[in-house]
């Protein structure tokens, strides 16, 4: 009985993704190149909310500076952007800024696979290093999540600050080139749009994998009880590292496709505002599920696109309360919603239901 | 009945802010031993099988474990460590993840390879599901294995945290009042279950339960104040002045006695 | 020598804003736990209701009787975030107890509504207020030492508010209850008090405590609708560092905050300073991972 | 408070989404249909910039309104499409590619801070698109895309440092906002000082949106400059100038020099804090021009008495009239021949005469230096007598060779 | 004194509690039986008022109070030991039997900075820790404290989710005379979810054992020696 009451839901689901995946390998078809482009950023953010939700939504760790490991990304794509587009001359702001040589660490970005190592390799061994002096030492909850904002302020006064090595303020900007296509060409957009499609695909596969093996057992089961797995004999540090890392470097591929499709990256992207925005992505798709984080950042990022063309002057109000009317009538995000109508419609109790308060207050006596 | 120590705690003192919860305590478990701790409110037990899982750190003395894996101080390890070493815990009040299926508890907590590494590419074997499932049978829960468990009863998850304890497979059980919140009859059963388990483990027991304390017990450790206050059978500790007044209430020993004998 | 006193001076002072900044949100995220992302724009209403109570002094009074007009508005401004604090427990806070990224999530959609709000009502350039004549000048401790009387005021305002709040938070019923509700709301039920009005009451103290905060400021900084941005983000740190749920963490986190951020900036400039206190506070939690004061439990995984 | 009519693209239906041309089409076919022709507007409406971008979309409003009111250009009316920066740099790139591929404006006047100039930039030379950029800035740019009708530094900070030193104020210290514009700025200043006898104290930047000036203050006493050279941006100048008063230093003592502080900010400074300081702009609301009499008039009409025009909020209305003046010249809506046509049109804006220069796009200003007066308004004290040629690179000053290699 | 009928109730899409009716009378003690799991503390919250009834009613000294806050329900009278525990683990122990004595109809007791000595006297261990906090205690410590905190407010029924879990023997037997000499003072009616069958039969005058959800037995302490006691209690 169980089975048959799986196997249809089961190829449901599978059509349903076959179908979103078509609609989104067809879309250079029928989107025109604003509709495409911001699309392409969607899906770009996309990634960076599956990477928060296996760290939130699974292992219990609230990160408010994802920005960081997203901007890093960017600025590993965009510095190699950069050289391609200046050819053999120094980059536009060293030269105000009075550089006459380009820095030693600058040199090796005039390589795309280089860049792109460490577009990935930089976030997640920054995560790494974070990591390591937090979860080792039981730093957790709020204390890390601070931490994480500290990280935030850091990395953005330097870059503000290191002009001559970043282009301060203004960020990288003015990329021309990549793989020597002009990146402005129709081609060249529906290509890198094409990629970040697969990226995507291939971020939600991984993700899927990590959170069904039973490593992503004992990550739920560290955001339920740390102490509690520490008894059964796993380390919980490795586990948080593990995911953080992970969830780094995903959004560092994210931002190396958001520099493609945007053409800048400055350090205003890396601030609070912007690593709270993808927690909030998480939030409005739904805690827990992986697509839930998906759908959440398309939805959001389109609608804050129309909402503030629609209504300038007023579409914070709008934003602003879409936010407390989720929060309200729609705990457990759109998947959540979707969910409960499910639930409501079929009157089953679904056993391995999206867990909507991680923190389930056992007793606070004693142990 | 001759047998090999396979943990010894000597004068292991335990101190809050200067309060001593435990003071130079000792405690000698033969291997193959059923061991019940018993004592009053705030004696100290708890804090004593924190101090030997690694929970609290002593502020003095020593806890060495013989295992398997030779002879360790177990005071320098790490709880994960200490785990893994063999020594396993069932906290006082239930302590399993509620955001997790009963399944899935099960699944974790089994003996395994707890590297990040073998996790991830750990899969459900056929003996492993088979061993699941017998406990499952075994705690009752069933048919509640695809429930989360943050919405068992409380007795269900006193049964749960019992049911990973021995999935996990660890030399030594401490076990905190495991019969607690449970029926006459399941408490016959538990103290069954835990006869058959010290056959290849060692098992300590702290309970109030001292009707259940004398179906099973071969040797009981009586603490007080911190302080160890007698060690021997049931009967010599029910015979003893001391535990009757501290613990177990005068009235308490006579109508025990009664009912012994009955 | 001077120099150093008058450093110091500033150091207390930025501190002492800091903990005013701090002490509603030691409130509402420290004792409540709802991570309350618009306590900035209640900072901001506070700051407005300043605004509001000149612009009503200024156009019924005379000059004379204007100067009066800060201790009014320091109470309008206090009564005026308590409003909406309440308002908003009881339409939208309530339902997110125990539900952190929700919490997160719902204020932060509150925070850009009042921001709009605010640039809707007062338009988006910053607007004025005049500080009271009586806090002109300062007290001249040595040659090139003043202490400005608005920083003296702003010390003897957080005094006041800390004082206020400890006896109502460590002495009185009423705080007792609060705090019994903030840690077991359905047990705290179950032995007859009333969660919903305390809780209520108690997020609006919160807010309330950040309208003076924001009417304070008006004696120092900016009043415009995107004021809160630039205290969020110091306010949580500050709660965070002297360990969450503890008043007295929450001033001393402000004090080492204040006082060593003062002395980087003056070492270095004001980006390093503040990456450096950063890094510090980095550095201090390895060796206390939860805050200075951090609230003990022998429970295995507190929430 | 500020009721300004937000006229929005109404006519939605006009804006063509279909498949095939929306990607290729170039925007230098812009949608100029029946009876109207849009232009995009983006600004920061939200977020920290907000606070000064806000009056500027108000006086671009205006003008177009006021084109309008007179017959539109090339007989066709205006229609503003308004769009949000929110002071995000990517946000304006976004806005700016959708204004242009999507809503076909025939223009766009937008942007305050550099950054986000840098960041529409590409995308204006991607689509061919046409930006008006009508705030002062640090200079060293001339994209053929973009007019700029704010002051480069030639027409603000270089005449204001001759002018410090004139008066004998040679020790400066210098204070800006940690981003491009005032680093550029500070840059040349320091340079200029060098070559002419000044001398830079020191030089101290704090981040955007610092609000605690206390020990910046108490730097300034130590360094005993002769003037503070002032490039904070945005809301830390209230905090700088409040905090300067409380530190009992007036501008009596030390006067500063400010570059960012315009009317809009001095009222919500509060002018007793100002007093006396100077200012350095090209138009004031004082600027006694008959054309800038029917400006203020006009704009307190339309958005209430007690509001006040600044100098970027009077570029911006004056790019609106240059962009249809260079229309009507065209004759057409699109871009290059705009940009032609756009050569040398000369316009009398309330800041006085103003010339488009072909070469780089830039305008010639007027220089005023002025004073705060407590009633908020400012005096002029200086000018530079007539309009002053645009040098966004500076290669007319010999100490300045190197600095802009 | 308490009357539930016909109740149903569940969490979320369950439904636990199935047309469970029983009645407490005055100066009765009560006790509720069952396995694990079977729905006593569901009805025991319910009665509190912390679970929402979906059918039927709740009936407390003839005034319903079904759709009354647990709040109310305290101020009329019904003091309540949960399971768990649930004392305030940062409150001290003193401010926990203060937070006890929010719901005691006295209004002069409920200002008074004095402990009421009866209420306590049973457990002598609390006074001496006064000034330590709630959450520090041991187990059995925190239960005692949570007897005690229920018992400070002189209700006039007592909800007693298994009391005695993790008390000494000692205790137990001094917990028993309480409840017995409550019993015969009978101002206070007790409703006692209790496992040990000794226990229950020492002090209950009416019994009613739950499964599934639903009262599947009910009687007076001659009817428990019916095998169908003993079938129900064991698996
Ligand atoms: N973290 C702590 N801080 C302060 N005191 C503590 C702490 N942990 C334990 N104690 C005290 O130490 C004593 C021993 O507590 P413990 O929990 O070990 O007792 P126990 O023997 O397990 O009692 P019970 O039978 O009630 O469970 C108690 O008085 C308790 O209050
Ligand atoms: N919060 C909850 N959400 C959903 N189901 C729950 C919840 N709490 C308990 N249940 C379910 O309700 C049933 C009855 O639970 P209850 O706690 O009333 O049992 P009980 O009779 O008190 O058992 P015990 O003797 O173990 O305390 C159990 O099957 C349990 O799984
Ligand atoms: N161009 C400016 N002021 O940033
Ligand atoms: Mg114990
Ligand atoms: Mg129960």
């Amino acid at each position: 009985m169980q089975l048959s009451n799986l196997l249809p839901r089961r190829i449901w689901l599978l059509l349903g993704y076959a179908v979103a995946a078509a609609a989104l390998f067809s879309a250079p078809l029928y989107l025109g190149d604003f509709r495409l482009n911001l699309l392409a950023k969607c899906l770009a953010f996309a990634i960076v909310a599956l990477g928060l939700d296996l760290l939130w939504g699974y292992t219990g760790i609230l990160s408010l500076g994802h920005g960081v490991f997203f901007g890093l990304g960017a600025y590993a794509m965009a510095m190699h952007l950069k050289l391609v587009a200046g050819g053999s001359r120094l980059p536009d702001f060293m030269d105000w800024m009075g550089l006459t040589k380009l820095p030693w660490f600058w040199e090796p970005f005039k390589s795309f696979a280089f860049a792109a190592l460490m577009g990935i390799v930089i976030p997640a061994g920054l995560a790494l290093l974070l990591g390591f002096f937090t979860f080792r030492n039981r730093i957790r909850g709020v204390y890390f999540t601070i931490l994480t904002q500290a990280l935030v302020i850091i990395t953005v006064t330097l870059f503000v600050g290191q002009q001559a090595y970043t282009g301060g303020t203004n960020g990288l900007t003015g990329y021309t080139k990549l793989f020597g296509y002009g990146l402005k060409t129709d081609t060249a957009k529906t290509m890198v749009y094409l990629a970040t499609v697969v990226a995507l695909i291939v971020a939600f596969l991984v993700c899927r994998f990590l959170v069904k093996s039973r490593f992503g057992k004992v990550l739920r089961a560290i955001r339920d009880g740390e102490n509690r797995t520490r008894f059964l004999g796993y380390d919980p540090s490795r586990y948080q590292m593990t995911a953080f890392a992970v969830s780094a470097a995903l959004a560092g591929l994210a931002g190396m496709l958001f520099v493609l499709h945007v053409g800048i990256i400055s350090p205003t992207m890396m601030a609070i505002v912007p690593s709270i925005e993808m927690v909030l992505l998480v939030a409005i798709g739904g805690r827990g599920t992986l697509i839930g984080a998906v759908i959440g950042a398309i939805i959001m990022t389109q609608a804050k696109s129309e909402l503030s063309a629609s209504y300038p002057d007023f579409w914070l109000f709008f934003l602003g309360a879409s936010f407390i009317v989720v929060t309200v009538f729609m705990p457990g995000g759109i998947v959540g919603l979707a969910r409960l109508l499910n639930q409501k419609l079929t009157r089953r109790r679904n056993a391995d239901e999206v867990n909507l308060n991680p923190v389930v207050r056992e007793s606070n006596g004693v142990v | 009945m001759k047998s090999t120590s396979i943990l010894s705690c000597e004068k292991v003192t335990v101190s809050f802010d200067g309060f001593k919860a435990v003071q130079d305590m000792s405690l000698e478990l033969a291997s193959g031993e059923l061991r019940f701790l018993i004592g009053p409110n705030g004696a100290g037990k708890t804090t004593m099988l924190d101090a030997i899982c690694g929970k609290v750190k002593p502020a003095a003395g020593n806890v060495t474990f013989h295992g398997k894996q030779g002879t360790v101080d177990v005071t320098r390890r790490k709880e994960h460590e200490i785990a893994q070493l063999g020594i396993g815990r069932k906290f006082q009040t239930p302590s399993i993840f509620s955001g997790l299926t009963v399944d899935e508890n099960l699944e974790i907590a089994m003996a395994q390879n707890r590297g990040v590494w073998a996790t991830l590419r750990a899969s459900m074997k056929k003996s492993d599901r088979e061993r699941i499932d017998a406990e499952l049978e075994l705690i009752g829960l069933g048919d509640k294995k695809r429930l989360r468990a943050g919405l068992l009863s409380h007795g269900e998850k006193q049964w749960l945290e019992i049911g990973m304890m021995l999935l996990q497979e660890p030399e030594i059980l401490l076990l905190d009042e495991p019969v607690a919140g449970m029926t006459d009859k399941e408490t016959d059963k538990t103290g069954e279950l835990l006869q058959e388990i010290v056959r290849k483990r060692t098992v300590v027991v702290v309970e109030h339960d001292m009707e259940f304390v004398r179906n099973f017990a071969s040797k009981v450790t009586v603490m007080h104040e911190g302080k160890l206050l007698k060690e021997g059978s049931m009967d010599e500790v029910q015979r003893d002045d001391r535990v009757a007044e501290v613990y177990l209430g005068r009235k308490r020993r006579d109508f025990d006695a009664i009912g012994s004998t009955a | 020598m001077e120099i150093w006193v008058s450093q110091l001076f500033n150091g207390l002072s930025v501190s002492s804003i800091l903990l005013l900044i701090a002490l509603g949100l030691a409130v509402t995220f420290g004792l409540m736990r709802v991570i309350n992302m618009a306590h900035g724009e209640f900072i901001m209403i506070g700051a407005y209701g300043a605004y509001m109570t000149q612009q009503v002094f200024k156009s019924n009074f005379s000059t004379g009787l204007f100067d009066a007009y800060f201790p009014v508005a320091i109470l309008f401004s206090f009564a005026i975030a308590f409003a909406i604090g309440y308002l908003l427990e009881i339409t939208l806070i309530r339902f997110l107890y125990g539900r952190p990224l929700d919490s997160l999530l719902a204020t932060w959609g509150v925070g850009l509504m009042l921001q709009q709000l605010a640039r809707s009502i007062f338009g988006a350039p910053n607007v004025a207020v005049a500080s009271p004549s009586w806090l002109d000048g300062g007290l001249t401790i040595a040659s090139g030492v003043v202490f400005p009387y608005k920083r003296l005021f702003i010390f003897a305002l957080v005094a006041l508010c800390l004082f206020a709040m400890y006896l109502y938070i460590y002495r009185s019923a009423a705080g007792r209850r609060m705090r019994a509700v903030m840690q077991n709301r359905e047990m705290a039920a179950c032995l007859g008090i009333s969660t919903r009005r305390v809780d209520s009451f108690t997020f609006a103290i919160g807010s309330g405590i950040a309208g003076i905060a924001g009417c304070a400021l008006t004696l120092i900084g900016p009043i415009g609708p995107s004021i809160g941005t630039y205290y969020i983000v110091d306010a949580f740190m500050v709660v965070v560092l002297g360990g969450v749920g503890k008043l007295i963490g929450t001033v001393v986190g402000a004090l080492g905050i204040g006082v060593f951020n003062t002395l980087f900036e003056w070492g270095t400039n004001a980006s390093l300073g503040k990456v450096l206190v950063f890094l510090c506070i980095v550095a201090f939690l390895q060796w206390k991972p939860m805050g200075m004061f951090a609230v003990r439990t022998r429970s295995l995984d507190q929430n | 408070g500020c009721g300004g009519n937000n006229n929005n693209n109404a006519g939605e239906s006009s804006a063509p989404a279909s498949s095939g041309a929306a990607s290729s089409a170039p925007a230098s076919s812009p949608a100029a249909s029946g009876e109207s022709v849009k232009v995009g507007i983006l600004h920061s409406l939200s977020g920290t910039m907000s606070i000064s971008e806000v009056t500027v979309k108000n006086s671009e409003l205006m003008a177009i309104k006021e084109i309008n009111a007179k017959g539109g250009v090339l007989g066709k009316q205006i229609e503003a499409v308004v769009e949000d920066g929110a002071s995000d740099w990517p946000t304006f790139a976004e806005k700016a590619r959708k204004l242009l591929s999507e809503d076909k404006v025939a223009t766009v006047f937008g942007g305050w801070t550099s950054s986000s100039r840098k960041a529409m930039l590409p995308v204006f030379e991607e689509l061919n698109g046409l930006l008006w950029y009508p705030v002062q800035y640090e200079g060293l740019e001339s994209s053929p895309n973009i007019f700029y009708t704010g002051a480069t530094t030639n027409q603000q900070i270089i005449p204001s440092i001759d002018f410090l030193l004139e008066k004998g104020k040679k020790k400066v210290f210098l204070l800006g906002s940690d981003y491009v514009f005032p680093r550029t700025a500070n840059k040349i200043i320091k340079a200029q000082l060098a070559a002419k006898g000044g001398e830079t104290v020191a030089e101290e930047y704090t981040p955007l949106g610092h609000t605690d000036y206390t020990t910046i203050i108490a730097k300034i006493k130590e360094a005993k400059p002769d003037v503070v050279y002032n490039t904070l941006n945005g809301d830390s100048n209230v905090a700088f100038f409040k905090q300067l008063k409380d530190a009992g230093i007036t501008a009596a003592d030390l006067p500063t020099v400010s570059v960012s502080v315009a009317e809009e900010e001095v009222k919500g400074i509060g002018a007793e804090y100002l007093t006396g300081h100077y200012v350095a702009w090209d138009y004031y609301q004082t600027t006694d021009t008959p054309e800038n009499k029917a400006f203020v008039e006009n704009f307190k009409k339309e958005y209430g008495a007690d509001s006040v025009t600044s100098d970027p909020m009077e570029a911006g209305y004056v790019a609106v009239y240059l962009w249809a003046a260079a229309v009507e010249k065209a004759g057409s809506f699109d871009v290059d021949k705009v940009k032609a046509a756009a050569k040398g049109i000369e316009f009398n804006a309330p800041e006085g005469k103003v010339t488009i220069d072909g070469d780089n796009q830039h305008i010639y200003k007027t220089v005023r230096i002025g004073e705060v007066k407590a009633d908020g308004q400012i005096v002029e004290l200086w000018n530079s007598g007539g309009p002053v040629k645009p040098d966004p690179y500076l290669t007319t000053y010999d100490w300045a060779k190197g600095l802009s290699e | 004194m308490l009357s539930v009928q016909r109740l149903e109730a569940g969490y979320g899409e369950s439904v636990i509690l199935r047309d469970v009716s029983i009645t407490v009378e005055p100066g009765q003690v009560v006790c509720l039986m069952g396995r694990n799991g079977v729905g006593k503390s569901t009805l025991v919250k319910s009665i509190m008022g912390l679970l929402k009834a979906r059918k039927g009613s709740v009936s407390f000294k003839g005034t319903d109070v079904t759709k009354k806050a647990p709040g109310e329900r305290a101020k009329k009278g019904i003091g309540y030991v949960p399971q768990g525990r649930e004392i305030f683990s940062q409150l001290s122990v003193y401010e926990n039997l203060r937070i006890g004595l929010e719901a005691h109809p006295d209004k002069a007791k409920r200002r008074s900075k004095e402990i009421p000595g009866e209420a306590i006297e049973k457990f002598p261990i609390l006074p001496t820790f006064y000034k330590r906090r709630g959450g520090d205690l041991s187990g059995g410590q925190q239960q005692q404290l949570a007897f005690a905190r229920a018992l400070i407010s002189e209700p006039e029924l007592l909800v007693l989710d298994e009391p005695t879990e993790g008390i000494q023997p000692s205790i137990v037997d001094d917990i028993q005379d309480v409840i017995r000499s409550i019993r015969d003072e009978g101002k206070t009616a007790i409703l006692l979810v209790e496992q040990s069958l000794d226990f229950v039969r020492s002090v209950g005058d009416r019994f009613y054992i739950m499964e599934k959800g639903a009262i599947v037995w009910e009687g007076g302490r001659e009817d428990l020696d019916d095998p169908a006691v003993m079938k129900h209690l064991t698996i």
